[in-house]
């Protein structure tokens, strides 16, 4: 085997296996969200299904699959069709570059543990959800229906708004590594993770990937007590499946990013770095889990004067700071 | 470079004037006109870019980093304006706002 | 080193910050503790910067402005007068921003307060520690709209906002001046930094020099009150009375003296400059003591006396005597200091009564303020031994040691100021502590929870201690040449360019001075004893209260308001109205309706083409673009 | 090789969604074809060494401005083709004759010219393009964000809603603050 | 000060979550583990008998009346001594509400409520209960109440020989 096809070989497989990983992980979710909700709640949640429930996700797929495909008379077709595709894809193209290991070598090769290893890593990832607010928009523009309207136009404004305060947060982190490169940003937190230098913009990225990903306490654009389901109100079956599992890959993703930004990666004593990795990526994801067990909803009006009359000016004066701590040293 | 400059500036030169045909017929609807507008502008700043790739300085680049931010200003304020105005006469026909002619 | 200089200058920069963003939405208590914290933290930097300095150091950060040959970087320059300065800045405004948490206790927006607050003394200190003109320049702005927004930091009512709007223009005036002197340096040497300036003075004819001088002389007089730009300054009792001690006492006013110290290896060489400086500040210096004798608001007797004292710095620039300069600074920021904070316990004991003609017999209810403000009052009538008295001294015998004419009639001005100025601070004290507390305390009693004259927070009181012993021993910093060989202050400062050009005269001499400047203030003690107290007080107090005519002059500050008015107010409206009415309306409009009546007829020609339709404008572009692309083909084959 | 044609179909396609979008009826459909067509100039930047700019293309391009056009239609309900004026076929006969004349005078003029020798000089690391930026022409960033300044003031003040009528009762009036557009 | 409380009272949200998250849950596997209602749990309605075992349903369709779905309907009949009894008696349970008002109208305690509430089924039609169904051999809650023996007079006995009944006073005795 020649060294060019064996990289190809080992490229596949990696593909192959975050595809499996990220989509397998993104399905437990689901159950792991329904169960810990119950837990709050003083319940059990679901356990029929296989033993402790765990083959639940496997049962939600069938039944979505299995379900009538029902397309609203009056929607736009084709957008209809598209829109949870896109909110789905960029989700799980975010994933291509974040490392989630230390680089292996194996039969000689050497093997980065990213799947895509971009010097503007960083930038990528903001490119990618700033066009998941496509999906929510077309898809309840498509259903031509005045919930999945409203839902959708809120969720625009909300996206844009908050998009905002995320970039702005992770500017400390590039300062900090003068790097949009992932696997420097991770290599610069070797030693000390970046949340200790950066409690502020940590916290400002926490509030702001929450509402990206349309979560309690930001989950204006479905908030089911007004809105019926929001954006996709009309949406079932596997195309609203699509919506859900996008979701929760986003979940995932975000909570993978918050690792790689702020608590140092797949840095940690004793334990392979893998496996550090999915331990930072999972407890962020139960930190939303958490949150969404616990605080209310807010105003939308609320929600606009947080993103753009505190987190966003608190994350410039975060960048100031940082200068003036640059500079200094 | 990957294909010779002449190919890069025909196609920008392509978008530019299909931008611009745009311009002239949708003359009645404001969004598609500023849609059109920004079609042009994205020709132009590939200009730039072709132009930074060619002769490898990064100013091109930077040019077209400065077009966007200006795009996103005029955007920002042109859209608001159509937001004003639709209020005011229900309508994004730009040739019923002629009230400052001379 | 860098790292201190820093903290100085971003520690109050921070808690300005802090409070201006945060302040409101955090407890009061947490606010008042980080404005007053990042005060003294910048203090303890400046001890440290003390301890580990031995030469004088340049330290750049980053680059500001720089274009072409144009470079301001932000760079810091600290060399022993700076270091000075923000030691005793840092200290006095810690002890302001101390007595503004007791002082302000009841204000309802203490968080704006104490971020401009901050902000002012970080301006100061950008001034201050600034190595090129341009970044002094920053400062010197800061501090101007710092003072504006504190002058008028009560602004719902009128007249604390127009005095607000009056010292910011007023010193604008100064600051043009400071503008243009600034630019023309740059143009002149083409550097903007300050040592570099300093030493290139030689380069230029003495009438450019002498014309710099003048420029920064307006500049600073307007910062320092100085005539005849020094209206401002008793307005600018407007606003709250710790502000009132940090503008006189550690940061605003000194400003201008500290500019003119500061580039006087530049401006020095030129006699005409020098002479201008002294006679201005002599003049300051008669004309705000002749006013502090009959004022009767408390703050405004002050604040004329600020004047007066920063004239006698700028006679002390004018008399090439550096160092008796900045030691009068450093002893007038203490005691004057004192003397504001107490005013401001007397006043808020007295429930914002500031009529010094409704007090007395506060000596017995006021004892902790009594005793600090006597030791101000001390220092600032010169009383022998005090801190006041050595370094006032110091100047005088500089400027005796000049000789000629002109300096010997503004020894004898002086010496008549001191003479004034012991009158009119025994004056305020004997009027306010004194006397029988009969005279009209009464409606202030009325009010039941206070028992005499209300309550004054124990940390208001407690910080005129440190500056009152500080006012009477400061004479130790730079005792006289007959006492010791050295004085410290002397043997520190001795290095810099400037401050130890001067030779004093013999020992005989300086103690023949001091004798005559001690019996100066005993004889104003000695007149304001035997007017304010025993028998004549009630006397000469109903007397003053009836108001005399010679008296409605000073009081009014020799009419200098009413005199701008009439010099410049009133032309300028006039002249205004003229070109209004006159020229403009009839001259212009009626040659311009003429025009344009006739380009209209011109324009009906071509104005069916301008329909107000977008699409007609976007036509003629693309046709003209398809035309020029056009004729470039054509013209190609 | 490969690039070249990543090029070509890249450039196939750019055109393709342009031209779709400025011949559609549906504004919100025209929206999506642009989308597509800054896609593939976004990896044409990308192909031309300017990986900073083929981001911000989508950020703010894809990201921000198209979103702003989507947001600002489906707000004022503008997506209906039927009621929204679209150009008469006979609109497009002096957009066809004009841009069809200059396109070809510009295709004259750009082949008649002898080909430019075809460098492939480096790729600027974007630390250099950082450094140009605000070392060199920082200026004209100081300028640029002024005129985002002046937008967003313009803007605010634009999209402010006009003062309700003083009939309404008092607690249907109450707006949230600071917000032009209450959804 | 409002932000600081403001912190504190959401951090006070996230530490209730995370302690009732470590709590036992109070769920009830419901079909291995069954839950045992109190004795008067409104369940399922029955028809009891009086302590003799005849029955107590009189069919005076006062439940009938009181239902507020309607799902009661009897027809009643007479026995030749002049007793009231329901000629079939029907409870459709697809609509019953067990709200228990028939049971408070019953004035000769035949229908009650029962713990029973298990009553599924795949049939529609298997929740309309017939009188058979419906009647048990047993007294259920009040096992002494015999109807007649309080108020049967010409039907199951004569006149003083009821429950709770003094005999009848002849008033012509009472003649001074």
């Amino acid at each position: 085997m020649t060294a060019f096809s064996l990289d190809i070989t080992l490229f596949a497989i990696k593909l192959a296996l975050v595809f499996f990983v990220i989509l397998t992980l993104a399905a437990y979710l689901v159950f792991a969200e329904r169960r810990i909700l119950a837990w709050v709640q003083d319940r059990k949640g679901p356990n029929r299904v296989g033993p402790f429930g765990l083959l639940q996700p496997l049962a939600d797929l069938i039944k979505l699959l299995t379900k009538e495909d029902v397309i609203p008379g009056a929607a736009d077709r084709w957008l209809f069709y598209l829109a949870p595709a896109m909110a789905a894809i960029p989700a799980i193209l975010i994933f291509s570059v974040i490392p989630f290991g230390a680089p292996l070598t194996i039969f000689g090769r050497n093997l980065p543990l990213v799947v895509a290893d971009l010097n503007v890593g960083l930038l990528f990832f903001l490119s990618l959800s700033s066009i998941a607010v496509y999906g929510v928009a077309i898809g309840g523009w498509a259903s031509n229906s005045k919930y999945a309207l409203l839902g959708g136009i809120r969720g625009l404004a909300q996206l844009i708004s908050y998009e905002l305060s995320m970039g702005l947060s992770l500017v400390p982190i590039v300062m900090l590594s003068r790097s949009f490169n992932m696997a420097d940003i991770v290599a610069a937190q070797a030693t000390i993770p970046f949340i200790v230098y950066q409690p502020l913009a940590f916290i400002i990225f926490m509030l702001s990937i929450t509402a990206e990903c349309k979560r309690i306490p930001f989950d204006l654009p479905e908030a089911e007590g007004e809105l019926v389901a929001g954006f996709h109100t009309e949406y079932s079956g596997m195309r609203f499946g699509l919506f859900f599992v996008g979701e929760y890959i986003n979940i995932i993703v975000l909570g993978g990013l918050a690792a790689t930004f702020f608590l140092g990666g797949w840095h940690g004593p004793l334990l392979p770095p893998t496996v550090w990795f999915s331990f930072k990526t999972l407890a962020v994801a139960f930190f939303f889990i958490w949150m969404r067990g616990t605080l209310p909803r807010l105003r939308y009006d609320q929600l606009m004067h947080l993103g753009w009359k505190v987190l966003t000016p608190l994350a410039l004066v975060n960048i100031l700071i940082t200068g003036w701590w640059l500079a200094l040293k | 470079m990957i294909v010779p400059l002449e190919q890069i500036l025909i196609l920008a030169g392509l978008l530019f004037f299909i931008g611009m045909g745009g311009l002239l017929a949708w003359r009645a609807n404001l969004i598609m006109m500023l849609v059109c507008i920004e079609i042009m502008l994205n020709a132009v700043m590939l200009v730039f870019v072709a132009g930074s790739a060619q002769w490898g300085d990064p100013d091109g680049q930077l040019f077209a980093i400065f077009i966007m931010a200006l795009t996103s200003a005029e955007v920002s304020l042109a859209l608001a304006m159509v937001v004003y105005l639709h209020r005011r006469r229900k309508t994004v026909n730009t040739d019923l706002f002629s009230e400052m002619r001379g | 080193m860098k790292l201190y200089l820093a903290l100085i200058l971003l520690l109050p920069l921070s808690g300005g910050l802090f409070n201006a963003l945060l302040g409101r939405l955090l407890p009061r208590r947490l606010g008042e503790v980080v404005a007053c914290g990042v005060i003294w933290g910048a203090f303890a930097c400046s001890v440290l910067a003390f301890i580990s300095f031995n030469a004088p150091e340049q330290v750049e950060y980053a680059s500001w402005l720089s274009d072409f040959d144009f470079k301001a970087p932000i760079a810091l320059y600290l060399d022993q007068l700076s270091l000075s300065l923000t030691m005793m800045i840092t200290f006095v405004c810690g002890l302001i921003h101390l007595y503004s948490v007791g002082y302000m206790k009841d204000d309802a927006s203490p968080s704006r307060y104490f971020a401009l607050l901050n902000i002012f003394v970080f301006a100061m200190l950008t001034l201050i520690l600034a190595a090129n003109l341009p970044l002094l320049y920053l400062g010197w702005e800061g501090v101007g709209f710092c003072s504006y927004a504190l002058i008028g930091f009560w602004y719902t009512e009128e007249k604390n906002a127009t005095a607000g709007r009056k010292a910011f223009i007023v010193t604008r005036i100064g600051d043009t001046a400071l503008g243009i002197a600034m630019v023309w340096m740059f143009q002149l040497f083409s550097t903007t930094s300050i040592t570099e300036l300093n030493g290139m003075g030689f380069l230029m004819p003495t009438g450019v020099i002498t014309a710099l001088g003048i420029l920064l002389l307006i500049g600073a007089a307007g910062k320092s009150a100085q005539l005849p730009l020094s209206v401002w300054l008793p307005d600018a009792m407007a606003g709250p009375t710790p502000v009132s001690a940090q503008i006189h006492a550690a940061t605003m006013v000194t400003a201008g003296v500290y500019l003119l110290i500061r580039m006087f290896p530049l401006i020095g060489s030129s006699p005409t400059t020098l002479a201008a400086i002294a006679i201005i500040g002599a003049a300051t210096a008669f004309y705000a003591a002749t006013c502090a004798c009959v004022q009767r608001d408390f703050k405004r007797i002050l604040a004329y006396s600020t004047i007066s004292q920063i004239g006698y710095m700028m006679l002390g620039v004018g008399a090439g005597a550096l160092t008796a300069s900045t030691f009068h600074l450093l002893t007038h920021a203490f005691f004057k200091a004192l003397l504001f904070l107490g005013a401001g316990c007397v006043i808020t004991a007295l429930h914002h009564q500031q009529d010094i003609f409704s007090m007395g017999g506060l000596k017995k209810q006021l004892p902790a303020v009594y005793w600090p403000f006597l030791a101000g009052v001390l220092c600032l009538a010169g009383f022998p031994g005090s801190g006041g008295f050595f370094s006032k001294d110091d100047i005088l015998g500089a400027v005796f040691d000049q000789g000629g004419t002109l300096y010997g009639t503004l020894f004898a001005v002086g010496l008549l100021t001191a003479l004034l100025t012991a009158f009119y601070t025994f004056r305020m004290l004997f009027v306010v502590f004194h006397g029988e507390a009969s005279t009209p305390l009464n409606h202030q009693t009325l009010t039941p929870d206070t028992r005499s004259a209300g309550r004054v927070e124990p940390i208001m009181t407690i910080t005129l201690i440190p500056l009152a012993l500080l006012g009477l021993f400061g004479g130790f910093l730079n005792l006289p040449k007959y006492l010791v060989s050295h004085g410290l202050l002397s043997t520190f400062v001795a290095s810099i360019p400037g401050f130890s050009a001067l030779e004093h005269a013999s020992d005989a001499t300086g103690i023949s001075l001091q004798i005559i400047a001690a019996t100066t203030s005993l004889l104003g003690l000695g007149l304001a004893w035997s007017r304010y107290t025993g028998r004549r007080r009630a006397e000469s107090l109903q007397l003053e209260d009836a108001g005399l005519h010679f008296t409605r002059f000073f009081l009014n500050g020799w009419y200098l308001d009413h005199l701008y008015n009439l010099l410049f107010i009133h032309p300028f409206t006039w002249l205004s109205r003229f070109l209004w009415k006159k020229i403009d309306e009839s001259t212009i409009d009626g040659t311009l309706n003429g025009l344009a009546r006739i380009t209209m007829r011109l324009g009906e020609i071509p104005a069916g083409w301008s329909n107000g339709r977008v699409a007609t404008s976007l036509i003629a572009l693309a046709g003209g673009t398809a035309a020029l692309l056009g004729y470039a083909v054509w013209s190609l084959m | 090789m490969i690039e070249q044609t990543i090029f070509y179909i890249l450039a196939a396609v750019a055109l393709a969604g342009t031209l779709l979008a400025i011949t559609e009826k549906h504004p919100v459909h025209a929206i999506m074809y642009l989308v597509t067509s800054l896609f593939s100039m976004a990896v044409i930047f990308y192909l031309l060494m300017a990986p900073l700019v083929a981001v911000f293309e989508v950020i703010l391009y894809a990201g921000a401005i198209m979103v702003l056009f989507l947001f600002v239609i489906m707000m004022l309900d503008l997506g209906h083709p039927e009621k929204g004026i679209s150009p008469h076929w006979k609109e497009w006969l002096p957009a066809l004759l004009l841009s069809g004349i200059s396109i070809t005078s510009l295709a004259a003029i750009i082949v008649s010219r002898h080909a430019t020798v075809s460098v492939c000089p480096a790729a600027q690391p974007i630390r250099e393009v950082a450094r140009r930026l605000f070392q060199e022409h920082g200026m004209a960033v100081e300028l640029v964000s002024l005129q985002l300044l002046f937008a967003l003031v313009g803007a605010l003040y634009l999209g402010k809603a006009p003062s309700p009528p003083t009939t309404l009762p008092e607690k249907e009036v109450v707006k949230s603050p600071g917000e032009g557009v209450t959804l | 000060m409002q932000l600081l409380s403001d912190i504190q009272v959401i951090f006070g949200g996230f530490r209730v979550t995370l302690a009732h998250m470590l709590r036992k849950p109070v769920t009830i596997q419901y079909p291995e583990q069954k839950r045992v209602p109190y004795p008067r749990f409104r369940a399922r309605i029955v028809l009891t008998r009086d302590p003799d075992g005849g029955e107590r349903c009189v069919a005076c369709y006062l439940c009938s009346a009181a239902c507020p779905v309607d799902c009661i309907s009897m027809q009643s009949a007479e026995r030749e001594d002049g007793r009231r009894y329901a000629a079939w008696f029907r409870i459709n349970f697809s609509r019953c509400i067990f709200c228990g008002l028939c049971a408070e109208a019953c004035p000769t305690l035949a229908i009650q409520m029962t713990p029973d509430y298990e009553i599924c089924t795949r049939d529609i039609m298997d929740l309309v209960y017939e009188k058979e169904d419906l009647l048990i051999d047993g007294c259920g809650k009040d096992a002494s109440y015999n109807f007649y023996r309080h108020a049967g007079i010409g039907v199951t006995q004569t006149r003083g020989e009821g429950l709770e009944e003094t005999p009848p006073v002849d008033v012509r005795a009472l003649m001074p």
